[in-house]
């Protein structure tokens, strides 16, 4: 498998490390559901058998983490952007698979 | 038939043609007492206990392949006992009980082979860590031995002691673990649950489920709908899939797994043996295969294969440890998808929804749970309470914080 | 060793002319002790066919006596041990070794001897050897299973041995990239690289065969009128000459991987007895091409009937390759030829072009192209149409018995060739999950939907005929090429004539007698594809793994299609509503020690050296493995009697006068910028923004679900400058961590981080004599008196006359104690200076394992107390979260599992008898309670012998932790048959009011 | 640098010219820099100024004089320096940054190399996983990727010899570099490998 980084380039996917999930967002701490707010975050997930947003680490090259879309069934990667650059609009409104 | 060797015998005079279906393959009915979706070892252990233990014997089995067709058979077939949390131990524990009288039970050999496991260490720290496991297991009457480098060296001389990045320090063993026919316990299982009435229905996947209000009363398949007021999930790596049509979002990813097996030899490895410095475990089939695996390629996959990083790692692992198999060759390689859990222990429990019951989280290590998992499991879907053995096993457990994390990773289920 | 037998022999079957072989050098070689010899272009297949040499093993499980049945890497039966002692490779096919000088062989899963195996009489009792027989006996009694039943299998299963030592050849693995990979050497393949190099693409062109050319070694036609060899040569010849093309002989493309990586492996030096100087046996190459073209061929399928695995039973284009590449005549006397195909009687009409006897060509079909049978008529070969061989004798091939025209007929042969048609060779087209399609023209699977970036050409895509398989190739190269934009020249294509390829399907001869064999290697016969029918095991997955159809060496590459062709038949369902079971990597097998490369020994996983590494081990350090590091565990001293003695002496050197150890490992992570502080707020639990320039303070990391993920010291270095440190366990988790929380969590924070771990040596030096060595080596003025410079200072400084240093007063030991950081390359500088420094104060070096000692006596938590199990409040860490803020943890540790008081909490421990000893991993079980599951109340997380105490001391973790301080517990350790009666006591064996690290 | 040749010590194959050759860069300053928050161009046209280059915003090496930028990720580069001291250049980074980034000494944290000879494509092959074909890797192209499982920074320079030789400068971590020479040398063993004695240790 070879992820796009858009810094490096193509590469090979053992010089990245998966956290999985990326249209998790960290909720509001201070929130009055904020305990099951972050038991959502922390635990539950999609697992979709399709598109799967995710974050990877490039820690073997410029130590970006990024965002993959990438299909979890054929594992063909459709998209590759930093996650730092996400907007913050997008963060909310991205639908879900 | 019953299978003895008088039967043997009678087959072989009568060339073979006395055989009759290990199991039926039935069609699907339109109501039942009970269904399972899952034609794993899993799924089929729970109607067999289902059958045997609660009477149940209007009940089907609902496989969307052939039996055996995802986890059960395609894993490294080890069996062991050896954990070290209490939520743990007495359930695997059971299951190894179970193991041990399998064959008579089902009338099926299913070569459950109690060649020992070992663990190896090769650190002070990691030893510390093996002998808090050994002595919880002791704790529990498992048994379980600390060997040091020499008692390891006098078992297994061919291991690389000399010339280690990771000098071998010792081992934890189990003597009472080892192996089984992965295919066998399938076959077994649906040959005995068969014959006590279970339907096993093959080719009908489920596609939803029939709600009445917030129960569920039966499932959608690919073979028309099937009514049933209780449904329990053993669907191994695609549950957070089946539970989402249901509504359910789980704790879970899935993740491939590798496994690989080796050309036959003559018995060069008697054991099951784990590396302590590097992801390789290894332990030679009955056939002679060499039957090895590793850690899991690291990210959400439903592709049931894997990539070329994970096999070099685990042959590099199986280089560094057992330097003599560097010419033996490896013959096939394959990859099963499961469930990741995000504490890296199991689920059985009623859902919040009634009528579903969920059997899930596996990881990489439910085979050897297979007859304890359907013993369990039938317990909770006939008595809708979780059996003592594995009541720890809660889906709540992430709210609640009584996590059950053996390797103490987190939330993070690549790494468990 | 066998007694050389007279049996196994004959005399040469060399042709005295042709081949693909070099006479003029011959090579010697031996096969179960007997010398033999053969001559350069031989693979030990062929030379063994050559020195008449036809019994190479014994199968499986009925150890039937087996010959060679292919001349390629299909091959299910030649299977030898190759080489001898550490290089014994078992299972190796002849058929793909290519002969060297001096080579030896020894045929395997026979005893005594080959020509006499004891365990061939497991054919008597085949009847009972049914498929799937073990899942139903052996069951009684029980115990008997791992006693006797079970040694009794693995004994007589499994084929060959394994090496009795390490393997001494070197591995190793490379990547390559290019535009085009093209995967095999025939006519298709060579088309395609050639059209590719002429556009200017890089190509690599790949074939597991020593020599390239593919079939058109074998089958001898005329290319451009000419002898296909020459053709292929110039086609060589032209592609040597691109800089950018790479021509990969005796290399395996094996499998398909995401993203357009092939992987490869390349036998560079199996052609040789042993490695040259400075080779390795075999290079693994993982491949990244843009795009693929695989040409693979095709493979030539049995015909399943009674006795189809004598030796001397072999495929027609086997016998055709023996021929003509290799000038062997695969029989001596006469062969007939069984198909179902016209590509057989090209074979049949080569072997009688070389003057090998035809006696008979038996195809199943009724009518015939005369145009293939005219030329063999005229040879005198017997032409048997709409006919069948139902059974063979002898123990080599000496008979054939027809079934012809209703009648039974039985010929006198002593080599019978074999056609039931090609199955196109998609294995690599299915590595990432697709499934062949069933073509019913051909009677055969096709390429299904492809890798992504892969095209199928030739043969491989069911063109049979040469002409179609160079166009294809050709013209496969140039769409793909075309799509990556290049420019394709085009050329006129060579001349060549498609070889007729007409078929019908046949597959079983129902009529057999004996055993029919459909799985040679795993002893699969049609009857126990019945058996597994009648069972219920019809899902063709069901079938091979009740049968073990397709599960041996050569994954049955010439047995899976016929195997489920008669299940078919059983079934009555259609092959395609049949389907296929899967193909998985690697195409054919490949070494293990292949896939390690030069990962092995010492070499498995780099190591890291600290900048005291060289000093550490001219004073004789005795050196541990700490994750990647090799770190000084301890200095033994002459007259030492144990490392307790050492490590006692090290560890009172401390606490009595001075002391100095190496702790570059720790990682240690400089955060810059305006928001570094808060940085630090969110992942660290306790407070950041007040700390004062100068100052360093300890924190806890926790993971996002409340438990600890690690601790460390951070210093303040400047307003927006803070140094962190990080266990060494932990240092490239933590670094990953912070850029998590800076890229991902909250990118609109300004705070830069940089990894300094590597540019800085840091050495503790602790003891009530540290501020008087260290008072040595700083430079004026910098004032280094407890007022200047109390506990928990850090500062920036020179030493040694002008050398850029960082000193922080930070303390591990409990002891006043200094951590000192100069630049690495400095380190060993540092630490001689330090030595002659401390010198007057007897200053000793100290290890890990007094570091370990000095910390279990001050109470700290590490390695084993952070295990991921365990929360801030269980390491009594709870005092330090801040209620004030936000931080990576927080509400996760608030649930109810977590905040549970009776959870394992740290306390110390000392043993009650004086001089008893703690074992880590004890367990704590009360007083007067039954050791059991039920009383289990915690564990020994690390133990010490404190020599400061002149006792042993623990830390542990313990059910309601710090409240039990005083009460009595015994610590179990059934694993090493100890107990011993414990106090619960403050985890702070040494000074708990911390006054030492005050002075 | 090609006098270094001459007390070079040969490793593997011994006759004929070495395929591959290794120097260290010894007198080097080294830093991070790293940018701030979205202050990448302000920084680059500070750095532009005063040392007379343009920053680059991708993996490239960029110098001018005796100082060079590699880009080694998004707003992070390796800046060295081949006359200043380590401190000395952090300094002088500190304060053209104004403030726009930090910089970081890394002088004694790596290790580097200047690797060379015409075999040295299939050397660095057996390690390093990217293309290093001369019509991808340009001379000025810089990648930071593992050798093997040890991490690196290489960066094409003209090496001043045969046009397709390649010649590489290679950064290494101090700790890793004793065993990334191990693996270096075990990798261009075939060719013959000239390895200028104080690279080692
Ligand atoms: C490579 C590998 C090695 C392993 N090694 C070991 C080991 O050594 N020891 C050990 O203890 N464990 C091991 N495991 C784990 C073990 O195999 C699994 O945990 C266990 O098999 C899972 O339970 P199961 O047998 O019921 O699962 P499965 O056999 O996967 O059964 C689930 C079934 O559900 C079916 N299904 C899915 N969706 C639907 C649907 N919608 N409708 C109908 N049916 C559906 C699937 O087709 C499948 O047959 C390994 C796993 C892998 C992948
Ligand atoms: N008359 C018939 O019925 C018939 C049937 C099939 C083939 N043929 C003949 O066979 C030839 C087919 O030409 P082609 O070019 O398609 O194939 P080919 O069989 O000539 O060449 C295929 C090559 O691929 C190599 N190979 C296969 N798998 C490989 C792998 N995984 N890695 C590396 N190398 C691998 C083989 O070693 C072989 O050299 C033609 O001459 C054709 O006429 C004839
Ligand atoms: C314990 C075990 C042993 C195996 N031994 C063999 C073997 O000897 N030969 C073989 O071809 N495959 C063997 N396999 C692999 C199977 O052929 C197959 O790859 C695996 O069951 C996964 O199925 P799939 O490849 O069809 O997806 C073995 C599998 C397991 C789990
Ligand atoms: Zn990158």
């Amino acid at each position: 498998m070879r992820i796009p980084c858009p810094y490096c380039g193509p590469r090979d996917a053992h010089e990245f490390t998966c956290l999985g999930d990326a249209t998790l967002t960290r909720p509001d701490p201070a929130a009055p559901d904020a305990a099951s707010a972050f038991h959502d975050y922390v635990y539950r997930r999609d697992n979709p058998a399709g598109p799967h947003r995710e974050l990877w680490y490039h820690g073997g090259g410029c130590r970006s983490w990024l965002e993959v879309t990438r299909d979890t069934r054929t594992h063909a990667i459709t998209d590759a952007r930093f996650a730092a650059d996400r907007s913050s609009a997008a963060q909310g409104t991205e639908d879900r698979p | 038939m019953r299978y003895s060797f008088l039967s043997l015998l009678a087959n072989a005079v009568s060339g073979q043609r006395l055989w009759t279906p290990a199991w039926r393959d039935a069609a699907p009915k339109p109501s039942y007492d009970a269904v399972i979706v899952g034609g794993g070892g899993h799924g089929l252990a729970t109607a067999y206990y289902l059958a045997k233990e609660h009477g149940l014997h209007n009940i089907a089995v609902l496989e969307k392949g052939w039996i055996g067709s995802g986890n059960a058979g395609r894993n490294t077939t080890i069996i062991r006992s050896n954990y070290g949390l209490p939520g743990n131990i007495p359930f695997y524990e059971w299951s190894m009980t179970l193991w041990e009288g399998l064959e008579r039970d089902l009338n099926y050999n299913t070569m459950v082979s109690q060649r020992g496991i070992l663990n190896l260490y090769h650190s002070d720290p990691q030893r510390d860590a093996y002998a808090r496991r050994g002595n919880a297991m002791r704790l529990h009457g498992v048994d379980a031995e600390l060997l040091d480098r020499e008692q390891v060296r006098a078992m297994l001389p061919f291991l690389n002691f000399d010339n280690a990045r990771f000098p071998i320090q010792g081992g934890l063993l189990q003597r009472r673990a080892g192996t089984a026919r992965h295919d066998g316990v399938v076959w077994g299982y649906a040959r005995a649950a068969s014959r006590l009435g279970v339907d096993i229905v093959q080719n009908c996947a489920v596609t939803g489920f029939l709600r009445d209000g917030e129960r569920i009363v039966g499932v959608e398949t690919s073979r028309g709908p099937i009514h049933a007021p209780k449904v329990g999930l053993a669907v191994a790596g695609h549950s957070s899939h089946v539970a989402h049509m249901a509504g359910l979002r789980l704790p879970i990813e899935s993740h491939v797994l590798q496994a690989f097996v080796s050309e036959g030899i003559k018995p060069l490895i008697p054991n099951v043996i784990t590396f302590g410095a590097g992801h390789f475990y290894i332990s030679q089939s009955d056939k002679g295969g060499l039957v090895f695996g590793g850690d899991i390629d690291g990210y959400n996959s439903y592709a049931q294969r894997g990539n070329l990083p994970v096999v070099e790692d685990v042959c590099e692992g199986g280089m560094a440890l057992m330097p003599r198999i560097g010419r033996l060759r490896l013959l096939r390689g394959w990859g099963g998808v499961m469930d990741m859990s995000m504490d890296g222990s199991p689920i059985i429990d009623r859902t919040p929804i009634p009528g579903l019951y969920l059997n899930a989280g596996w990881c990489y290590g439910g085979f050897k749970a297979t007859p304890a998992s359907g013993w369990c499991f039938a317990h909770a879907i006939a008595r809708d309470e979780p059996h003592p053995a594995a009541a720890a096993f809660r889906l709540d457990r992430f709210a609640t914080g009584h996590l059950i994390d053996e390797k103490g990773v987190g939330a993070q289920p690549n790494l468990h | 060793m066998t007694a050389p037998t007279a049996q196994n022999t004959g005399p040469s079957r060399r042709l005295a002319k042709g081949g693909l072989i070099d006479r003029s050098q011959p090579l010697e070689f031996d096969f179960d002790g007997r010398p033999l010899s053969g001559v350069a272009g031989d693979t030990l297949a062929s030379a063994l066919l050559a020195n008449g040499v036809t019994l190479v093993g014994r199968s499986f499980k009925y150890h039937r006596p087996r010959g060679i049945l292919t001349a390629g890497s299909e091959e299910p039966n030649a299977l030898v041990e190759l080489r001898s002692g550490a290089r014994r490779e078992p299972n190796t096919r002849a058929t793909m070794v290519e002969l060297y000088d001096r080579l030896s062989a020894t045929s395997q899963n026979r005893w005594p001897s080959l020509e006499h195996d004891a365990l061939s009489i497991n054919r008597l009792a085949a009847p009972l050897f049914g498929a799937g027989f073990y899942y139903k006996t052996f069951m009684w009694p029980a115990a008997l299973w791992e006693r006797l039943y079970e040694p009794l299998i693995r004994r007589a299963a499994g084929l060959g041995r394994a090496a009795d030592h390490e393997d001494p050849d070197r591995y190793e693995k490379a990547t390559a990239h290019c535009d085009l990979l093209v995967i095999g050497a025939g006519p298709a393949g060579l088309m395609a690289a050639l059209t590719a190099a002429r556009s200017g693409a890089r190509v690599i062109l790949a074939d597991e065969d020593f020599r390239l050319g593919g079939r058109l070694l074998s089958d001898a036609p005329e290319v451009d009128g000419a002898p296909a060899p020459l053709w292929v040569d110039r086609v060589l010849g032209e592609l040597a000459s691109f800089p950018d093309v790479t021509v990969m002989p005796r290399t395996t493309v094996f499998g398909v991987y995401d993203g357009g990586t092939y992987g490869a492996v390349e036998r560079v030096s199996d052609h040789r007895a042993e490695p040259l100087p400075w080779q390795p046996r075999q290079r693994l190459w993982r491949i990244v091409a843009r795009r693929s073209l695989l040409a693979a061929g095709a493979i030539e399928r049995p015909i399943v009937f009674g006795g189809n695995d004598r030796p001397g039973v072999m495929m027609a284009g086997a016998m055709r390759a023996y021929a003509n590449r290799f000038a062997v005549a695969a029989a001596r006397e006469a062969v007939a030829v069984f198909a179902n195909n016209d590509s057989a009687w090209s074979a049949a009409r080569d072997l009688s072009r070389l003057g090998v006897r035809v006696a008979a060509v038996i195809d199943v079909r009724e009518r015939v192209d005369p145009a293939l049978t005219a030329p063999l008529a005229a040879a005198g070969a017997r032409l048997m149409l709409g006919s069948r061989v139902i059974a063979t004798s002898g123990k080599r091939l000496s008979v054939v018995e027809v079934l012809t025209g209703g009648k039974r007929e039985t010929l006198k042969v002593d080599g019978l060739a074999m056609s039931g048609g090609w199955s196109p060779t998609v294995n690599l087209t299915c590595h990432l999950g697709s499934r062949p399609v069933w073509n019913d023209a051909l009677s055969a699977f096709l390429p299904g939907s492809l890798p992504p970036g892969m095209t199928v050409a030739g043969a491989a895509n069911g063109r049979f005929g040469l002409a179609a398989c160079l166009a294809d190739g050709a013209a496969s190269a140039t769409a793909a090429l075309a799509d990556l934009g290049f420019a394709v020249p085009s050329a006129a294509l060579p001349r060549a004539d498609d070889d007729p390829a007409g078929l019908i399907p046949f597959w079983h001869v129902a009529e057999s007698k004996g055993a029919a064999f459909v799985d040679h290697q795993n002893d699969v016969t049609a009857k126990d594809i019945a058996i597994a029918h009648r069972e219920g095991f019809r899902a063709v997955e069901h079938l091979k793994r009740y049968t073990t159809l397709g599960m041996a060496t050569d994954q049955g590459k010439t047995a899976n299609l016929t195997g489920l062709a008669i299940m078919s038949a059983l079934t009555g369902k259609d092959i395609p509503e049949t389907g296929t079971t899967m193909f998985r990597p690697p195409y054919s097998p490949v070494a293990i020690g292949a896939f390690g490369g030069s990962h092995r020994g010492k070499a498995f996983r780099p190591t890291r050296l600290t900048p005291t590494h060289g000093w550490a081990t001219e004073h004789g350090a005795v050196f541990v493995e700490t994750g990647p590091w090799l770190r000084a565990q301890y200095f033994p001293r002459p007259g030492e009697r144990d490392w307790l003695e050492t490590v006692n002496r090290e560890v009172t050197a401390v606490r009595t006068g001075v002391g100095l150890c190496d702790v570059s490992t720790l990682g240690k992570i400089d955060i810059q910028g305006p928001d570094a502080a808060t940085l630090l707020e969110r992942v660290y639990i306790n407070g950041w923004s007040g700390l004062e320039v100068g100052k360093a303070r300890y924190g806890v990391m926790l993971r996002e679900d409340g438990m600890v993920m690690d601790d460390g010291t951070t210093a303040r270095l400047g307003p927006t400058h803070f140094v962190m440190t990080t266990t060494t366990a932990n240092a490239v988790k933590v670094f990953q961590h912070l850029e998590h929380a800076l890229q991902v969590l909250w990118p609109e924070l300004d705070a830069r981080i940089a990894s300094v771990s590597d540019q800085w040596a840091q050495i503790a030096v602790a003891g009530p004599k540290a501020r008087e060595t260290l008072a040595r080596i700083v430079d004026a003025p910098f004032d280094l008196g407890n007022a200047a410079f109390p506990y928990m200072a850090a500062a920036e400084l020179t030493v040694l006359g002008g050398l850029r240093a960082r000193l922080f007063r930070l303390s591990f030991s409990g002891e006043l104690a200094y951590e000192i950081a100069v630049p690495a390359r400095q380190g060993d500088r540092l630490v001689r200076a330090l030595m002659d420094a401390g010198a007057p104060f007897g200053i000793t070096p100290y290890g890990t394992e007094a570091l370990g000692v000095l910390r279990i006596e001050k109470g700290h938590a590490a390695g084993n107390e952070l295990n991921g199990q365990t929360t801030a409040h269980d390491l009594g860490l709870g005092r330090m979260m801040s209620g004030k803020k936000d931080f990576i943890g927080r509400v996760m540790s608030n649930r109810p599992g977590l905040r549970d008081p009776d959870r394992p909490a740290l306390v110390g421990l000392r043993p009650l008898p004086p001089g008893a000893r703690l074992r880590a991993g004890s367990h704590l079980i009360p007083v007067g309670q039954p050791t059991d599951a039920a009383n289990d109340q915690g564990y020994l997380t690390s133990v010490a012998h404190s020599p400061t105490l002149g006792h042993a001391i623990g830390l542990a973790l313990l059910a309601g932790g710090p409240r039990r301080i005083g009460e009595r517990l015994r610590a179990v350790d059934p694993l090493r048959n100890e107990e011993v009666e414990v106090e619960v006591c403050n985890p702070v064996f040494v000074d708990p009011q911390g006054e030492k690290l005050r002075v | 640098m090609s006098d270094s040749r001459l007390n070079s010590v040969r490793h593997g194959r011994a006759d004929g010219a070495a395929g591959v050759r290794a120097t260290p860069l010894h007198h080097r300053a080294l830093a991070t820099l790293v940018a701030g928050r979205g202050q990448t161009a302000a920084l680059a046209e500070r750095i532009g100024t005063r040392f007379g280059l343009c920053l680059p915003t991708t993996p490239r090496r960029v110098s001018s004089g005796s100082v060079a930028f590699v880009g080694v990720g998004p707003g992070r580069w390796l800046a060295m320096d081949e006359t200043g001291d380590g401190l000395a250049f952090e300094t002088a980074l500190v304060e053209a940054a104004a403030g726009h980034a930090s910089a970081t000494d890394q002088s004694d944290g790596l290790v580097l190399l200047r690797l060379s000879g015409p075999d040295l494509r299939r050397a660095l092959a057996k390690g390093i996983g990217i293309d290093l074909h001369p019509a991808v890797f340009r001379l000025g192209d810089a990648a930071t990727t593992p050798f093997a499982l040890i991490g690196t920074t290489l960066w094409r320079i003209d090496g001043g010899g045969h046009a397709h030789d390649l010649t590489v400068e290679i950064a290494v971590a101090r700790s890793y570099a004793a065993d990334f020479l191990q693996a270096l040398t075990e990798a261009a063993a075939e060719f013959g490998f000239d390895l200028h004695p104080t690279a080692r240790g």
